[in-house]
């Protein structure tokens, strides 16, 4: 290991920590939210390449390959959502889509 | 990779195979055969997975095709069946045609197959993440309603974070662990005296999301808006198999992490949450799909009790409810389906009089209130009963009344339901549009399963018992 | 036919009913004799049990004091069993609710015009939950007939009910749902804890009533399933159903609810409550003293105030109800028979009395009291049955009502004077509700607007034999005693009650 | 050496997903984001996962970043002005959370306790031999997955 | 004798069944001919087992009440006291049912009547025969059945059908004390015999006897009208006269006197209990001819003086004098039965009216009314040689040769009553049958009544039917006193004949003292003739009736309500038991029981609604809500492992 692996994982610990902050406070704007997320899942994918590292085996890496084709994705159909929606409501601020509450 | 590997992913083969040719032959006749190819589909590979492998299985690629998978196989491709077969008319007044839905609808119970038959946290989370993928799709495919579109985007952010969630989890599971393998790292993260700090982070992590799949407390915001939004087939889907999947998911890890003292307290609270918030939510609602979605809630509480009082047979009572619940949910949310065709049909009262004039429909969406609230002899009682008798079995004597009192809270709603179709006034004409033939056979016979559940549940029984690792 | 297959044809054969009535559901003309056909048939079958049974129960069996029994694994796993056992007890209240049932039958056979089938279908499929009560000796089984028998009431009060039957038809199902969950737990519970010390998990009441139990759970447990029973009885103060849900209730509805929902109850009291936890009811002995007391005096004192006659006879209910709790409470073989007596008693006669009711807000649709007056003179025949119904109500002696009250009170005595001598004020304050009743609505001059009609010779010949049966319970109750004295003297013998 | 690069790294990332989240210009934002997985790929080259790397710096810095770009210029949000951005309202329930999370897990994280002293790098045979024999379930679920957002994207991408 | 018992008891019954189920449907002259049959055909069997009785009987016809060791059954006990109670019950009936043909003559509810006419027969036999006491209290109950129904029996007037069921109410008040005491038996005897009961007095702690033989007076209140419980017997007045006879004057009424001598052998060991039982009945007597001074309708002071009657027969158990109790019960039967007999031949010739100070001359006009109805007279105020006399007498007697301070000054009020008695006997008479018919009809004070029916040439005239019952009453009262003549004069019949009746007192008066008493009590009941002649004769009768049509003065009026007694209880008892059963159901049972669900449910409703409002419809309050359960989360895990 070239850093302790607890170093590691705070530094995946802040990304993943600063990915949910942006996704809480942009709720005025889902494009925010998406890349809130997008660090979190980097976050994921750090802790994954971490460990690999850490065990010497390969299937962090795979893992760490897998989120990140998944979040591909997630993404694309996501923004496809937001298209979608903001051609109907000309908003992209999340909390205007309340119209089912209770 | 050997004939007899082969042999055993069939019905994954199947579900996927499926799914493709349906978007081919969509391609070439568009909107023809989709839900025929997929019902197929699903039989064909629910009757796979019920025959016994022919050779003694090792894991596969990351698969492996335990009895227990075979069972949740079975059990989640039957329920696709019911839903294509449920929303072929539904969708056609909706006018959601085309080839996507009941793709999409085999690629969901392909990732549930998969979830169900993973032995590495790997495969377990892409079947998860597909499976949720696939019921984004789902959620937003009427675009005739605004409100469709809506609950997608709700369920996509909301769905999106816990992918984040359970991936962090899993990777932290993974990084104190050394292995993505399940018996493993549940061994390795739960059991070994205090615990290895970093795999419980990652347990952490890991629960906040899959309470989100199952919408426990207090990660279940999301469901009532996306059960209002979404499709009524679809909701019977997303709140029977998703969660039956996610049940499955659960009972994989658990199990194998027995004695874990860390998770119970948390386990506890979502459980007590879940019950109570959910209930008393769902009482006074007038929506009947918010209100089957606070009741989906609640009952997840119930399975979250189960889960938690494993050591007393609460694995075999959350399978089982589990199977239950879907019956229940698909004869509620189909029969809300059926009786919706002419229009979205969700304020309370306007289910006046439907147990006279529609009253296959009306009946069976009472059966399947009196189902969920627990009354004898439906599935739901003997479910109920399970669970109740694990956690006093391993001791949750709390936890249990505060369940059955809130059991009891949850019976003024489901039969609000009842009120509505039998007791008041008829305002709505006898319709003398019956529900087809393919909906009155799945409602049918749901209604039939739920109620011989409900009554004899010792086979059945036997079978999860067996099944489980 | 081998004779543990009689039982559950005893339990299933009015379900068999239901399914006969779906080919003719549109044609009441045909539904209604067939459902009358089927209650029949159930009413011969339990006569002829009662026939048929000997004087006493073979010796040497596995359940002492049962003539008849069925016994069949069901869910292995659980050890759950089908097991159906048939003593005097049990008969005794299989033969009031198959005649119960067919004279509700006959008593709403104008009554119900929408939905008659329905009607019918519902009558029957209740009086199999309420039969599979009374014969289970499986808790679980016991626990989901317990259940089952609350829908049909449901819908019975909520569809063909008056004034707020939704609300009476909500609050009577939950009210008693929310008490039987508790003892769901309960049940369970005396599964596990007697699991846990005998190593055989089941619920067979025979086996759970030996189970040692430690005294602050047993008390816990004892107090679950006392409120669902207690709910069911009523008991002062869960009583609050009651006067709802009958007073809303159809005839019918009213009918079956007061002459046999009830009872099931008590009867869950003095089948399991009490011999399953001999010592956390003697614990609670006093409570139940104290309930029981207050609901005879209690009851009947709200029952003067009423203007709503069925109403009325839904608080002398309470009142009734309050002696069997008494009597039970007191645990003597006196007392006991007693109280087996007067929920018989109670269902003929209160029963009845609800019928009467019915037959007038039927003609004159009120039920208000002081809408009525001098029936005597304008519906002789009306009156006379309703005179007689209401003398045997308020314990007159001769007719059926007094011999199940006097023997409760005589056995309850031995246990606590206070108490016996407490609920004997009952008589004088049942008196005063029940004389006003008469005089109101039987005496002084005639105030009902529109001329009635007087009984119809089919009200007429089902009254006449609800007479002859209180009449009969009055002069002669001894079969009936006869008939409950094995079983009462094995249950109060088996947890030491004092003779 | 590595070491140093590391916390040099670190400190890049950090401060650059920080600007990312808090900036009002979408645009921007994108772009330190794309800082930010610049630094992580090399992160990730430094604990042996050269393959990662590189996947991060073409598929996220590249394929994924450029998505949003597209979405935010096709619909137009590139006015901050337009799109009301945080307040102070928004960011100390973010803040508070995001703080006590990380707390927790970096107490959890700190904990020492046994394990491996670390493993040496993975080369990309056995990062191969691993993906498909272990995981090759994994990849056609993937490769579904990803046929599907195409599919989604597409239904709902038409125009009735 | 088990065929007559059988028989006494089954007649009855099947007339009365008969009638209740048919009656309606028979000919008029067929019902009652099948009433009278029934009740006379049981008279009949009753001289039969006179006759032939030899010794105390047992007969047990099935079983009623049976229930491990609490054995009821209907079984019949058949000895002296049965035995005279029989008959007298039996012949008195017979007597009433033939004159209720006429009396009845133009009701067309003739059915109802004597089909409750006979049922009470049967009850107040089953009463009197019965072995074992739940058996005697179906009696006992069963006559206050019939007495219920029967004053009621014109149920139009709703002031009938209230005085009926006022005097259920009190009657079943003294049943509750009734029934206290016989459970109570049972728990300490282990059985409810009768015979066996008083088997084992001894056995019985004193202390217990004392408190029983307390309940056992109380339930002897309520049916005999003793003090306190004696407000429903004017009101039963509202009855049909021959009910009033019968039921409320011959029979009914004593049975309270019948059931503490039944249980004498039992209670009479408590001193306690006995010196109660002679308050009472001392009490009773004296405040009952009070209130009889002053009444102005005819039957109601008949029933006070029938409450006084019974105060003596009372004060006669307890001064432990049974036979004599039993003595002035039977004659005081007949005597009373002739007067309320002889009151309802005037009320029928005066076409039911009822006011004494609208009445007069009737002596001439009603002669075979008058001459029995002064023969009763006699008998009730004591004139010596009646029969009247003396049983009366020997109560009196009785409480004299008690002694002591209680026992003397109930003497001392007994006589004075005797004056009462005498006094207000004869002020009926000379109101009634004395004086000039009136012409001028004073207007009864508050109630208009525009006509008297017996001016204007209508006919005043009684039934002879009715007229000729009189007779053989008429002649039993007078003669009565044969049944039992004091020492002195020979042997006493009934003493000897009750003498089986075990604790009876013996104790056995010189013939000098009893002489000396008996003339005591013979110039008591003259001077109580010769100031209701001084007072009520002539001119000043004619200046009273003048007066009455003015209110009253307050003494009288206060006798006239009986003391306000009425009024007392309905503000202590009746008044706060109505407003209390309107507070408890409305306030208590609809307000706290009902509505404490009623909130509670709301509660749960509105903390539902209040949930459901979390759930807002904006996603970042969902994401915030995971995230704060995630924070929750790590930082319980967090806290575990450090």
């Amino acid at each position: 290991m070239i850093v302790p692996l607890a170093h590691v994982l705070i530094l995946a610990g802040i990304i993943f920590a600063l990915g949910l902050a942006c996704v809480i406070a942009w709720r005025t704007n889902v494009i925010m939210m998406l890349i809130g997320i997008e660090i979190m899942l980097n976050a994921a994918m750090l802790v994954a390449v971490g460990g690999s590292r850490l065990w010497g085996a390969t299937d962090g890496q795979v893992f760490a390959l897998m989120i990140m084709a998944m979040t591909s994705a997630e993404v694309s159909l996501a923004l496809a959502l937001v298209v979608y929606l903001h051609r109907r409501k000309k908003t992209v601020n999340a909390d205007e889509f309340d119209s089912m509450k209770g | 990779m050997s004939a007899a590997d082969l042999w055993a992913v069939v019905p994954l083969l199947i579900l996927s195979c499926g799914s493709l040719l349906i978007l081919l032959q969509g391609a070439v006749v568009p909107g023809r055969y989709g839900t025929a190819i997929g019902v197929v589909a699903t039989l064909v590979a629910t009757l796979w997975a019920c025959q016994p492998p022919v050779a003694p299985t090792a894991p596969v690629l990351g698969i492996a095709t335990t009895p227990f998978a075979r069972f949740f196989t079975a059990v989640l491709a039957l329920t696709a069946t019911a839903v294509l077969l449920l929303s072929h008319h539904y969708n056609r007044h909706r006018e959601i045609t085309g080839e996507e839905y009941p793709a999409t609808v085999l690629f969901a119970t392909f990732g549930m197959a998969i979830v169900a038959s993973a032995v590495n946290l790997l495969t377990l989370f892409l079947g998860l993440e597909a499976l949720t993928f696939a019921f984004y799709i789902l959620v937003a495919i009427d675009r005739n309603r605004p409100a469709s579109g809506e609950a997608g985007l709700k369920y996509l952010l909301l769905g999106a974070i816990s992918a984040a969630f359970v991936g962090f989890g899993i990777a932290l599971i993974y990084t104190g662990t050394g292995t993505l393998g399940i018996a493993q790292a549940m061994q390795g993260s739960l059991t070994a005296g205090n615990g290895n700090p970093i795999a419980l982070a990652g347990w952490g992590f890991l629960l906040t999301g899959l309470a989100f799949k199952i919408s426990l407390v207090p990660a279940h915001l999301w469901t009532p808006d996306v059960y209002e939004g979404g499709p009524a087939p679809v909701i019977a889907f997303l709140s029977t198999a998703s969660k039956v999947a996610t049940i499955a998911l659960l009972l994989l890890l658990l199990p194998a992490a027995r004695g874990a003292l860390f998770l119970h307290l948390p386990l506890w609270w979502l459980a007590l949450l879940s019950m109570t918030v959910g209930n008393l939510a769902a009482l006074l609602q007038k929506n009947i799909k918010r209100m089957l979605a606070y009741s989906a809630i609640g009952q997840m509480g119930y399975v979250t009790l189960a889960l938690l009082s494993g050591n007393g047979g609460g694995y075999e009572a959350a399978a089982f409810y589990a199977v239950a619940y879907t019956g229940m949910n698909l004869l509620a949310f189909g029969s809300v389906a059926s009786l919706s065709r002419g229009g979205e049909v969700n304020i309370a009262e306007d289910y006046r009089g439907f147990g006279f004039t529609r009253p296959f429909a009306g009946g069976i969406l009472a059966l399947a209130m009196l189902a969920l609230a627990g009354i004898p002899p439906t599935a739901g009682f003997v479910g109920k009963f399970l669970i109740f008798a694990a956690a006093l079995r391993s001791g949750e004597v709390s936890l249990a009344i505060v369940g059955i009192l809130s059991a009891a809270v949850s019976i003024y709603f489901y039969l609000q339901v009842a009120v509505n179709l039998y007791l008041q006034p008829v305002e709505t004409p006898s319709d003398h549009n019956p529900a087809s033939l393919p909906e009155t056979a799945t409602l049918g016979l749901a209604a039939v399963i739920v109620v011989f559940l409900g009554v004899f549940p010792a086979p059945f029984l036997d079978l999860i018992a067996g099944i489980l690792p | 036919m081998p004779a543990e297959m009689l039982l559950t044809v005893l339990i299933f054969l009015p379900l068999a009913g239901c399914l006969l009535l779906v080919p003719v559901w549109n044609r009441p003309h045909l539904s209604r004799p067939l459902a009358l056909g089927v209650a029949f048939l159930e009413l011969a079958l339990a006569g002829w049990l009662y026939a048929a049974a000997p004087p006493a129960a073979p010796g040497g069996t596995p359940l002492p004091g049962f003539f008849l029994w069925a016994d069949h694994p069901w869910i292995g796993r659980f050890g759950i069993r089908y097991t159906l056992g048939l003593d005097g007890l049990s008969l005794a209240m299989v033969l009031l609710t198959a005649f119960i049932t067919a004279v509700a039958m006959v008593v709403s056979w104008r009554a119900i015009t929408e939905r008659v089938t329905l009607h019918y279908f519902l009558i029957l499929f209740m009086e199999t939950g309420i039969m599979g009560v009374f014969l289970s000796l499986d808790l679980f089984l016991f626990y989901l007939f317990w259940e089952v028998m609350l829908i049909p009431m449901f819908l019975l009060i909520g569809i063909w009910g008056h004034g707020r039957r939704i609300y009476s038809a909500v609050k009577f199902f939950l009210y008693t749902l929310a008490g039987s969950l508790l003892m769901l737990l309960a049940i369970i519970g005396l599964y596990l804890i007697h699991g846990a010390a005998s190593g055989v998990d089941t619920f067979a009441l025979p086996a759970l009533v030996h189970t040692p139990i430690a005294p602050a759970t047993a008390l816990w447990l004892f107090a679950a399933f006392l409120l669902a029973f207690a709910i069911k009885v009523p008991v002062f103060p869960l009583h609050t159903w009651l006067p709802d849900a009958h007073t809303d209730a159809p005839t019918a509805g009213s009918v079956i609810l007061a002459a046999l929902l009830l009872k099931t109850g008590a009867y869950g009291l003095i089948r399991i409550g009490i011999p399953v936890f001999p010592e956390a009811a003697r614990t609670l002995t006093p409570l139940l003293y104290a309930l029981g007391v207050i609901g005879i005096v209690y009851g009947s004192w709200v029952a003067f105030a009423q203007t709503d006659m069925k109403r009325l006879v839904a608080y002398s209910s309470v009142g009734h109800m309050g002696f069997v709790v008494l009597g039970i409470a007191a645990w003597t073989p006196v007392s006991v028979s007693g109280s087996v007596i007067q929920m018989v008693n109670h269902g003929i006669t209160t029963g009845a009395l609800f019928a009467l009711v019915g037959i007038l807000d039927e003609r004159a649709h009120t039920r208000e009291i002081a809408a009525f007056g001098g029936l005597w003179g304008q519906v002789p025949l009306y009156a006379f049955f309703f005179f007689l119904f209401s003398l045997a109500s308020l314990g007159l002696p001769g007719l059926n009502n007094f011999v199940g009250e006097f023997l409760v009170l005589t056995g309850v005595f031995r246990a606590s004077p206070t108490a016996a001598c407490l609920a004997f004020t009952g008589i004088v304050v049942t008196l005063v509700y029940m004389l006003r009743l008469m005089q109101e609505v039987l005496f002084v001059t005639e105030r009902s607007p529109m001329p009635l009609a007087d009984l119809t010779p089919r009200e007429g010949a089902v009254l006449a034999v609800l007479a002859l049966v209180a009449i009969t319970l009055g002069v002669y109750p001894a079969p009936l005693l006869d008939l409950v004295r094995e079983p009462v003297a094995l249950l109060t013998a088996a947890t030491g009650g004092t003779p | 050496m590595e070491q140093i690069i590391f916390y040099i790294l670190a400190a890049i990332i950090v401060i650059a997903t920080l600007f990312a989240i808090t900036e009002r210009h979408t645009v921007h934002a994108i772009v330190y984001l794309v800082t930010s997985f610049f630094a992580l790929a090399v992160i990730f080259y430094l604990l042996g996962a050269p393959l990662v790397a590189v996947f991060e710096v073409i598929i996220y810095a590249g394929a994924i970043m450029v998505l949003f770009l597209f979405v935010i210029m096709m619909l137009d949000l590139g006015h901050p002005e337009k799109v009301s951005s945080p307040g102070w309202r928004d960011w100390w329930p973010a803040t508070l959370l995001g703080g006590v999370l990380l707390a927790a897990t970096v107490l959890l994280l700190t904990v020492p306790h046994a394990g491996p002293a670390g493993g040496g790098a993975i080369g990309v045979r056995d990062f191969a031999r691993a993906l498909f024999r272990q995981y090759g379930i994994a990849v056609e679920v993937i490769s579904m997955q990803l046929l599907f957002a195409l599919v989604g994207a597409l239904y709902l991408g038409r125009r009735r | 004798m088990r065929l007559y018992l059988s028989f006494i008891l089954l007649l009855p019954l099947l007339g009365g069944i008969v009638n209740t189920v048919a009656g309606r449907l028979l000919p008029r002259r067929l019902a009652e001919w099948l009433a009278c049959t029934a009740v006379a055909a049981s008279f009949g069997f009753a001289l039969a087992a006179f006759l032939s009785y030899r010794t105390p009987v047992t007969v047990e016809l099935f079983r009623w009440l049976t229930a491990f060791d609490f054995q009821a059954p209907v079984a019949l006990y058949y000895d002296p006291l049965a035995a005279v109670m029989c008959l007298m019950v039996t012949f008195v009936s017979t007597l009433i049912h033939v004159y209720s043909v006429a009396y009845m003559a133009e009701e067309e509810d003739y059915a109802r009547f004597f089909a409750l006419l006979n049922l009470f027969v049967f009850a107040m036999l089953t009463l009197v025969l019965a072995e074992n006491l739940p058996l005697l209290y179906l009696g006992w109950e069963g006559v206050g059945f019939c007495s219920y129904a029967l004053i009621g029996f014109w149920y139009r007037d709703e002031k009938n059908a209230t005085a009926g069921r006022k005097a259920f109410i009190v009657t079943r008040i003294g049943d509750f004390a009734f029934g206290i005491a016989v459970i109570w038996l049972f728990r300490m005897c282990g059985t409810i015999s009768i015979t066996q009961i008083n088997g084992m007095g001894t056995a019985v702690p004193a202390g217990a006897i004392t408190l029983l033989g307390l309940l056992f007076l109380v339930g002897a209140m309520g049916k005999s009208a003793q003090v306190p419980l004696m407000v429903w017997l004017p009101d039963a007045m509202a009855g049909p006269t021959p009910v009033s006879a019968l039921i409320h004057a011959a029979t009914m009424v004593t049975a309270g006197v019948y059931l503490l001598a039944r249980m004498f052998p039992l209670i009479g060991s408590s001193a306690t209990a006995l010196a109660a039982i002679a308050v009472t009945g001392g009490v009773t007597a004296f405040y009952a001819a009070t209130c009889a001074l002053a009444q102005r309708d005819l039957k109601r002071a008949l029933a006070y003086s029938t409450i006084s009657q019974i105060g003596y027969m009372v004060l006669g158990v307890g001064c432990g004098a049974v036979t004599a109790a039993t003595f002035h019960l039977l004659v005081h039967a007949f005597f009373k039965a002739l007067l309320f007999l002889g009151a309802g031949c005037v009320i029928a010739a005066m076409h039911h009216e009822q006011d004494i100070f609208r009445m007069g001359g009737l002596a001439r006009r009603l002669p075979l009314t008058f001459w029995p109805f002064l023969a009763g007279s006699a008998c009730l105020a004591g004139f010596p040689f009646t029969g009247g006399f003396f049983s009366k007498d020997s109560i009196l007697a009785a409480a004299w040769l008690k002694g002591g301070a209680l026992y003397g000054s109930l003497y001392l009020l007994g006589m004075v009553t005797a004056l009462l008695t005498a006094i207000y006997t004869f002020r009926l008479v000379y109101l009634v049958f004395a004086g000039p018919p009136l012409t001028v009809p004073p207007p009864l004070m508050g109630t208009p009544t525009p006509t008297l029916p017996h001016q204007g040439g209508g006919s005043i005239e009684a039934p002879r039917l009715m007229e000729a019952m009189l007779i053989p009453l008429a002649l039993l009262g007078l003669c009565g006193g044969v049944l039992n003549l004091p020492a002195y004069l020979g042997e006493g019949w009934l003493a000897g004949f009750l003498a089986p009746v075990p604790g009876d007192g013996n104790m056995e008066a010189s013939s000098g003292l009893e002489m000396v008493l008996q003339g005591i009590a013979g110039v008591v009941a003259l001077i109580g003739l010769a100031i209701a002649h001084v007072r009520y004769s002539g001119e000043r009768r004619a200046r009273l009736i003048e007066a009455a049509v003015g209110p009253p003065s307050a003494m009288v009026a206060f006798f006239q309500n009986g003391w306000y007694v009425d009024a007392l209880y309905r503000f202590l008892f009746v008044r706060p038991y109505e407003a209390l059963a309107r507070f408890f159901w409305t306030r208590v049972d609809e307000g706290v029981v009902d509505d404490s669900l009623d909130r509670f449910a709301a509660l749960l409703g509105a903390t539902g609604q209040g949930l459901g409002r979390w759930t807002n419809g904006r996603v970042s309050v969902y994401i915030l809500s995971l995230a704060a359960g995630a924070a929750l989360l790590l930082a319980y895990l967090a806290w575990v492992v450090l």
